[in-house]
């Protein structure tokens, strides 16, 4: 009955953006009430949806769009969970904005992109062709421009806007070329009946037709597109940018709706990934790294924000790493990449909104000069307390469950393959995950205030749903992690899986061997150690940390500087080679050699004119001489000469 | 009987010297003689032709072009003399306001 | 006894007769009423035109008929170039009535216009050198008169001057021309020379020398470089109306004397005459536009534009298909009402300054022509149609011309020929473009002129016509085509 | 009986151009104006419901210069009528966003008028004679309406874009003539009909092909424009007025683009070494679409960027014709259609800021979203559609440009791709982040939001290309239609 209305997830949302955005004003709360309540409804019947396919099944309906083109929806486990997991975090986050934003004088236009944020992304979950997804997925990354630089008058927000469109741009021109050659190579498939070209069921119908060093290419451009989008080392750039946004927004980015979309995508065509012999290695590579590059940056950081940036980030690279050991496990990756999607969504949601929290309630960002809120801020302390032991994997919250299973696809990988470095990039990446995020909340809770600040609790618009997230943070895993891997095991047929394996040479283990004890309880460990750091050091200050903390130490420079990188793509890159050099020399071909050709005609045949017009002297003997020499020229070229024809 | 040739030479030789006229004088009225020499060598050219040819046409020519061209210096004077009333002389090198 | 019949001397009998009338009761008319004369010119002129439409011969593609021994012939060709001559001495009496209105010496000026209108139609019509000849100077010492009626200008003597020695210098290299073609085939007529040359050939030095003689003596006419060095110079100083004349009307009897005598009588030495032509058509149109553009006087303007015109047209002695004289043909009563219309515009404007102010200097300066458009909304219509005539952008005459002249050339292969004016035509559209700037975008230069009707209604005949050619070709290439014919390519 | 539909179409705005000429006012000169540019769409519109598309339907034909084989023969088809449409959609809109032209007004809306009435001659011109006669006619309407409302370079821009356009028509012109002689000799009779030469082309000899070929798609893509023959576009764009800016980049350029379809499409296959030929063309389109947006990242003027990215997207147009394949050759039409609903909102924008702000130097600009939320509004909606967002039309274009064409140029359109659509995000989001965005800058002064009847303008344009964007079929359709005709004679599918 709900699966009937699936259409209304995206659609609502969308009529919610044009009513808000243009009659906002009218609307309580600024359109806010409209936006919580289409979201909501789209939670409802995903919910609903979710519980009709639970045993088996799913949804799919489309309608003729163009030449070969349909729109279509395609609910299968993989997207109902996420569905579920977007609307409602959207939800809850709208929800907290209505506090948030009560000074903010642009509240319509908040809401009306946040809707329409919230209906791209429904809409990116939803699709059952990679066109759509990839329409979908472009909108998503104009929302988030949209609300990225929602403080437009700001230069910095403006600019964070910007760079985060290009450079998630430059993903979704990967993304792009992926579909076109993907094209390319089933363009003269038959089409199995009722399905149509660039489906994701005929894609997976086509994979055997597809010569493997095509899938591999494809493969690679779709991960393009998800490492744009998902901040994935080297277009991690723009993600910790993106704070310019108000927090939510934030929230909303890393938690709920964009970073996760190339998650997605790389699971949404996992058999295709699992078909090529290379990808899912890259996959992993680069998600590994990521999860630890990024962790080490956010050891640094001072801006309460940007840490969680670049944890954003970190964990991203984990899900990436959870779908890059497939090649191993299997179709289960997928669930086991989904499910650390979703409780990072929670405790990632919660722990922004508590950021925000703490930015609304004491007007600051910097965590240098924080400190001993917890008094005046007991549920946003707890709260963030309790997302920042999930963040580091400590149990029994969700992020224990996820994380472990995903360190555990890691160890898996290194037992197959022989090879460590996935395995040691996860948990490295761990250490640094637990060290970095109770720095985070020692600076902000414990000790004594730096600077003079007056903080209050936030209202319970804000406060509610900090609780709510808390006790998914804190239960989802406990409550979920059986079910939920069985649930989306249905996603993809074991045929297809196999068969995909087998294109891709890659032999699935029957069994997981357990790791060794030590190894097994090696995530916890990791966790444990990095609290216990970060409490000695920021909480109880046994050490000095500023022989560390110290311009002349080149490690922490390169660290703060984020390795240089916007050196490295704003002002090489972007400025010094694409604008000065290479648009610059185009300007001067255009200019100076092929106007100035054109103009140099122009002014030769003018000074031509100008010289051979003093052959009329005005003197009639001269012309009566010219017709003489005329005749004379005459004369002798048709003696001499002729026949020039 | 003279020979053709001679004719044709000799109005070759008109013809040479009325274009040289024209070009090297200055004055109008010689430059209106050098047309007369012009326009008769070719008169000769036609006589000496229909002499030759034993037919009249030729010498009909002639007595048209004659007449041409007492009419041509009829009107040639007539400028030369509007020509001198505005600018007071008749040295064509010095008659250039309209050029280039 | 077709000779015995005169009716289809009507035209030139009227225009004859009017003539010889305008100068004797000139004699006896007070000044204050021979703008009458003017338009009794005007009346015969348009009998003549109606009589030519009348009587059909332009729809016949053989000869109508052959008057004195064979010295002259009616058919299209003669026929439609007379419909040019008279058309455009039409248009310049229209004019002239306002112009000339207050001049004592008007019935002279009609009466030279009239002889010089006859001495076209008989060059148009002969077929015999001598009339040829006779018509020819009949035209050109009207026209030398003309050129230096404002006697007390010196820039109109100045013309007049140069038009008449240079014209000259060309008449007696004609003649000399005509004298060594009669002596080499022992006639004067046209069919005769070309039946002697067909049966007992041509020496090939006399051919070239008599061919080059008659290149010089009627491109002189057609303003062809070199020998179009008198051309800017007596356009830019005569008066107005009568560079009108002499570009659209005198220019003319250049082509169709060249057609008659080339095409019909020398047809024999077609390979050396299309080598000399090939020349000078490049050489002309590359060096009228070149010049044209950095010309600040318009009537100077319009002349070299005239010479570059002529070049244009003087493809068809290089492609020499019966197509391509058709085109060349259609060219002709084409650029006979653009250049006219275009003349007449500019006589307008000089008309309307000089009135205002006496003994203005360059009248005809480009700068006086800024903000016309304003200052007299018809003319600058007018002269912006002419003028992208003249360029050839659609739909109008010069454009049809062109694209039939162009069309033919490459029909026959000329496909550099082409290029080269295609190029040229591109060119043009410079300093066409410049003046069409000059007229609608600049600032006025003055006050708002009151237009004279007379030259309105000149320029609005002018520009049905040429938007006539322009829209419905098919009738005036089907005469362009007939004429062709008679010729006997 | 039936109306001559087409001929209306050519002759009401006609009509509308001489009264607007004539008119005193500038109220009757804006009415007469709008009520002439508006019924051609309307007639336009009854056309569209009741058609066939994959044929030539709607044709009217009457002898003209029977001498030459020159008839007055008008038609449209799937290639052509959406053309139309969006001649008929742009104009009107046009004249409604200069409604408030005061400037010689009676002359500026019928410049405009004369336009619409070259445009739609040329788009359903069947005879090559009339169908140059029109596009020669365009010229000089721009021509104008660049040297009397433009900028301080006017004279140059304005010379420049005339001569170097009328020289590619020319060309264009005399390879017309070749085509119609050779056939002429083939045939035994004159004709101009272009369907008719087209069909004789195949049997010409091989060096002819060549010549004609080449020729003729110079005639094009000068006006297209195409690298390295697109320098007279950013000068023409930057000193002409912005409704002359619109009317030049949203109808005129697709002249090319139709001549590509029309005439070159069914040549390209027979020319003698086609692949080489695709090749060349294919070039082309890529380096444009590449060169084009660079140059327009190198750009310092809003306009001048604006010009630059019409080169590059009408690469799209070029690039999609080379592949011959039915879906990027729709896609390619649908390119023009969609560039040409897109670029007059960007033209707009840039015309609305120069008003307001008296400078289009980006630079010099900033913030402007502070005094110009509507506009910053609108103009968002047209950069981000120009720079290829999903859900607005530019993408449904450019992506089945790319799809189709990558079957047989795999890799141009892999450069186009990468050197493409990135660069052209970037010099879009840049541009608009310096000149909207940001703190406001004071020496700009008091600054009004655009006026309604602009907005109103604008904001219909925004709708249409949102509209074509989610729901492409009603023109896709009959492109589609269009170029599987002229595909199926191709035998290359």
């Amino acid at each position: 009955m709900f699966q009937d209305f699936a259409y209304l997830i995206v659609l609502l949302p969308i009529i919610s953006f044009v009513l808000t955005l243009f009659f906002g004003k009218k609307f309580p709360a600024n359109g806010g009430i409209l936006a919580i309540l289409t979201i909501f409804t789209a939670f409802i019947i995903s919910a609903g949806t979710l519980s009709e396919i639970y045993h088996g099944g799913v949804v799919e309906q489309s309608w003729h769009w163009f030449a070969f083109l349909d729109f279509g929806i395609l609910i299968d486990p993989l997207a109902a969970a996420m569905l579920c997991m977007v609307s409602f975090v959207s939800f809850l986050i709208q929800v907290y904005s209505v506090g948030y934003m009560s000074h903010d004088p642009a509240k319509p236009r908040y809401f009306a992109e946040t809707s329409l944020f919230t209906a791209a992304m429904l809409g990116v979950v939803l699709s059952d062709n990679i066109l759509q997804f990839f329409m979908f997925w472009e909108l998503v990354g104009l929302c988030s421009y949209l609300l990225i630089g929602f403080w437009y008058r700001k230069p910095s927000a403006a600019a964070a806007a910007k760079k985060a469109f290009l450079v998630t741009r430059v993903g979704d021109v990967l993304f792009l070329a992926g579909i076109i050659v993907l094209y390319l190579n089933i363009s003269d498939f038959t089409v199995p009946d009722g399905a149509y070209l660039l489906q994701f069921q005929t894609m997976f119908a086509a994979i055997e037709h597809i010569p493997p060093s095509q899938l591999t290419l494809i493969t690679l451009l779709f991960f393009g597109g998800a490492v744009g989008k998902s901040g994935q080392f080297p277009l991690h750039v723009w993600l910790p940018d993106a704070m310019e946004g108000p927090t939510t927004v934030s929230a909303l980015i890393h938690a709920a709706t964009m970073v996760t979309a190339g998650v997605y995508l790389v699971a949404r065509t996992f058999p295709i990934f699992l078909a090529s012999p290379d990808a899912l290695i890259v996959v992993a590579y680069i998600g590994g790294f990521t999860a630890l590059f990024a962790a080490t940056m956010g050891l640094v950081m001072n801006d309460i924000k940007r840490v969680l940036a670049y944890s954003t980030v970190s964990q991203l690279g984990y899900m990436m790493l959870a779908l890059g050991t497939g090649i191993v496990v299997g179709a289960e990756v997928v669930g086991m990449s989904l499910f650390h999607l979703i409780s990072h969504a929670f405790f990632k949601a919660l722990l922004f909104l508590c950021a925000g929290s703490v930015i609304h309630g004491l007007g600051l960002q910097d965590l240098r000069q924080m400190g001993g809120a917890l008094g005046k801020m007991k549920i946003t302390g707890i709260t963030m307390l309790i997302a920042a032991l999930a963040l580091s994997g400590i149990p029994p919250t969700a992020g224990f469950f996820s994380k472990d299973a995903i360190i555990e696809g890691a160890y898996s990988y290194w037992t197959h393959t022989g090879d460590i470095l996935p395995y040691a990039f996860g948990i490295i990446a761990a250490l640094l995950t637990s060290i970095y995020i109770f720095r985070l909340w020692f600076m902000t809770f414990t000790g004594e205030p730096r600077t003079d600040y007056h903080a209050h609790e936030s209202p319970p618009s804000m406060t509610v749903p900090l609780v709510i997230l808390a006790i998914l943070a804190l239960g989802f895993g406990l409550a979920a992690h059986g079910a939920f891997g069985g649930f989306l095991e249905h996603t993809y047929s074991e045929h297809l899986i196999e068969e995909a394996a087998e294109i891709g040479g890659h032999h699935l283990a029957e069994e997981h061997p357990h790791p060794p004890p030590i190894l097994f309880y090696l995530p916890i460990i990791v966790g444990v150690i990095g609290f216990v750091i970060s409490w000695l050091i920021y909480s109880k200050r046994i050490f000095n940390m500023s022989s560390i903390i110290s311009s002349r130490n080149p490690i922490y420079r390169l660290l703060l500087n984020r390795y240089y990188q916007h050196q490295i793509y704003t002002e090489f890159v972007a400025i010094t080679i694409v604008h000065r050099v290479l648009s610059l020399i185009g300007e001067f071909i255009d200019r100076r050699i092929i106007d100035g050709i054109i103009d140099g005609i122009s002014w030769i045949l003018i000074m031509i004119g100008e010289v051979i017009r003093r052959i009329q002297t005005g003197v009639v003997q001269h012309y009566a001489a010219w017709v003489v020499m005329g005749v004379v020229a005459l004369m002798l070229f048709l003696f001499h000469g002729g026949g020039i024809l | 009987m003279v020979p053709l040739n001679y004719y044709l030479l000799l109005s070759g030789v008109l013809f040479a010297i009325g274009i040289y006229g024209l070009i090297s004088q200055r004055n109008g009225i010689r430059i209106l003689m050098c047309l007369e020499i012009l326009l008769n060598s070719a008169n000769l050219n036609l006589v000496a032709f229909s002499s030759y040819h034993g037919n009249s046409t030729g010498q009909v020519f002639a007595l048209f072009s004659i007449a041409i061209a007492a009419a041509e210096a009829a009107i040639g004077f007539a400028i030369l003399i509007a020509l001198f009333r505005v600018r007071d002389t008749i040295d064509l090198h010095n008659i250039n306001i309209l050029r280039w | 006894m077709s000779y015995l019949n005169y009716t289809h001397l009507a035209p030139e009998l009227i225009v004859a007769i009017m003539g010889l009338a305008v100068v004797f009761f000139g004699l006896f008319i007070p000044t204050r009423f021979k703008r009458g004369l003017g338009c009794i010119s005007g009346l015969a002129l348009i009998i003549a035109i109606l009589e030519i439409l009348r009587n059909g011969v332009l729809w016949e593609s053989q000869r109508v008929a052959t008057y004195f021994y064979d010295a002259y012939t009616i058919d299209s060709l003669s026929q439609f170039f007379k419909l040019v001559f008279l058309s455009v001495s039409f248009i310049v009496v229209i004019a002239s009535t306002r112009r000339y209105k207050e001049s004592r010496y008007q019935d002279e000026y009609y009466g030279l216009l009239l002889f010089a209108t006859l001495g076209m139609m008989v060059v148009a019509s002969s077929n015999d050198l001598l009339t040829l000849f006779i018509g020819f100077e009949l035209a050109s010492m009207s026209t030398y008169a003309l050129a230096g009626f404002d006697k007390t200008n010196p820039k109109s003597v100045e013309a007049a001057m140069k038009y008449y020695i240079i014209g000259s210098i060309s008449s007696a290299i004609l003649l000399f021309g005509f004298s060594l073609l009669y002596g080499a085939t022992g006639t004067t007529n046209l069919e005769a020379i070309s039946a002697y040359i067909a049966a007992h050939g041509l020496a090939s030095t006399t051919g070239t020398a008599i061919l080059v003689f008659l290149v010089a003596g009627f491109t002189f006419k057609m303003a062809l470089v070199p020998f179009h060095m008198w051309a800017p110079d007596t356009y830019e100083g005569s008066p107005t109306l009568i560079s009108a004349l002499l570009a659209a009307g005198s220019k003319k009897m250049g082509f169709v004397a060249a057609f008659k005598v080339f095409i019909v009588a020398l047809i024999a030495l077609k390979l050396d005459m299309q080598n000399v032509f090939f020349i000078l058509a490049i050489i002309t149109m590359t060096y009228g536009n070149l010049v044209a553009i950095s010309q600040k006087s318009i009537k100077r303007m319009l002349a070299y534009s005239s010479v570059a015109q002529a070049g244009y047209i003087s493809m068809a002695f290089v492609i020499m298909t019966p197509l391509a004289v058709g085109a060349g043909i259609l060219y002709v009563l084409s650029h006979a009402f653009m250049k006219t219309g275009a003349f007449i515009a500019v006589g307008a404007v000089v008309y309307m300054l000089t009135r205002e102010k006496k003994n203005l200097p360059d009248a005809d300066h480009l700068d006086n022509f800024a903000g016309l458009s304003k200052r007299a909304p018809l003319t600058a219509f007018a002269m912006m149609i002419f003028v992208f005539a003249l360029a050839g952008i659609p739909p109008t005459a010069g454009f049809v011309s062109k694209f039939v002249l162009f069309s033919s050339a490459i029909h026959a292969g000329y496909i550099t020929l082409v290029l080269v004016a295609i190029l040229n035509s591109a060119l043009s559209l410079y300093y066409y473009a410049r003046l069409v700037k000059y007229m609608y975008v600049l600032p006025p230069a003055g006050e708002t002129l009151r237009e004279p009707r007379a030259y309105l209604l000149a320029m609005l005949v002018a520009v049905i016509v040429v938007i006539a050619i322009g829209v419905y070709p098919a009738p005036f290439l089907e005469w362009a085509m007939n004429a062709a014919t008679t010729m006997g390519l | 009986m039936t109306l001559p539909l087409i001929s209306l179409m050519i002759l009401i705005p006609l009509v509308g151009a001489i009264i607007s000429f004539l008119s005193r006012t500038r109220n009757q000169a804006r009415i007469a104006a709008i009520i002439a540019s508006i019924i051609p769409l309307i007639i336009t519109i009854k056309m569209y419901l009741q058609v066939d598309p994959s044929t030539m339907w709607v044709v009217e034909s009457y002898d003209w210069i029977p001498q030459l084989g020159i008839t007055y023969k008008l038609g449209v088809d799937g290639i052509s009528m959406p053309l139309i449409l969006l001649a008929n959609i742009v104009v009107p809109l046009t004249i409604l966003f200069a409604w408030g032209e005061t400037k010689r007004t009676s002359s500026f809306y019928g410049l405009l008028l004369l336009e619409q009435v070259g445009v739609i001659g040329v788009f359903s011109s069947l005879d090559f004679f009339l169908f140059y006669i029109f596009w020669e006619i365009t010229l000089v309407p721009m021509y104008f309406l660049i040297s009397i409302w433009g900028g301080p370079r006017k004279d140059y821009a304005a010379i420049k874009f005339f001569i170097y356009t009328h020289i590619a028509s020319l060309v264009m012109l005399l390879a017309i003539f070749a085509l119609y002689f050779i056939a002429w000799a083939q045939t035994g009779y004159p004709s101009f009909d272009i369907v008719h030469l087209l069909a004789q082309y195949p049997s010409f000899s091989p060096v002819v092909k060549d010549v004609i070929f080449f020729a003729l798609l110079f005639g094009f893509i000068v006006k297209m424009p195409a690298v390295p023959f697109h320098t007279w576009l950013p000068d023409a764009h930057v000193e002409a007025p912005t409704a002359g800016s619109v009317v030049l980049a949203a109808i005129l350029l697709k002249m090319g683009g139709y001549g590509l379809f029309r005439v070159m499409m069914p040549m390209l296959p027979n020319t003698t070494n086609t692949s080489l030929v695709i090749t060349v063309v294919a070039i082309i389109g890529v380096v444009s679409i590449v060169y084009g947006a660079f140059l327009a990242l190198a750009q310092k003027d809003l306009k001048k960027m604006v010009a630059y990215s019409s080169v590059s997207h009408m690469g799209f147009v070029t690039l999609g014709f080379a592949s011959l394949v039915p879906l990027s050759v729709t896609g390619a039409m649908y390119q023009q259609f969609s560039h040409g609903l897109i670029t007059c909102i960007l033209f707009m924008s840039c015309g609305v800021i120069q008003h307001g702000a008296h400078t289009r130097i980006i630079n010099d600009l900033g913030g402007l979203v502070q005094k110009m939320p509507k506009l910053t509004f609108l103009m968002l909606g047209g950069f981000l559609a120009s720079l290829g967002l999903p859900g607005m039309s530019g993408f449904i274009a450019e992506f089945t440009v790319l799809t189709g064409s990558i079957t047989t140029l795999f890799i141009y359109v892999m450069i186009a791709v990468f050197g493409g659509v990135a660069v052209t995000a970037a010099y879009h989001l840049w541009a608009i982040q310096r000149a909207m965005f940001g703190v406001f800058n004071e020496k700009l002064g008091h600054i009004h939001d655009l006026a309604g009847y602009e907005m109103l303008s604008m904001a219909i344009l925004l709708l249409l290309v949102i509209f074509f964007g989610v729901n492409p079929d009603p023109v896709w359709d009959f492109m589609q239609a269009g170029a599987n005709t002229l595909l199926a004679g191709v035998h290359i599918i």
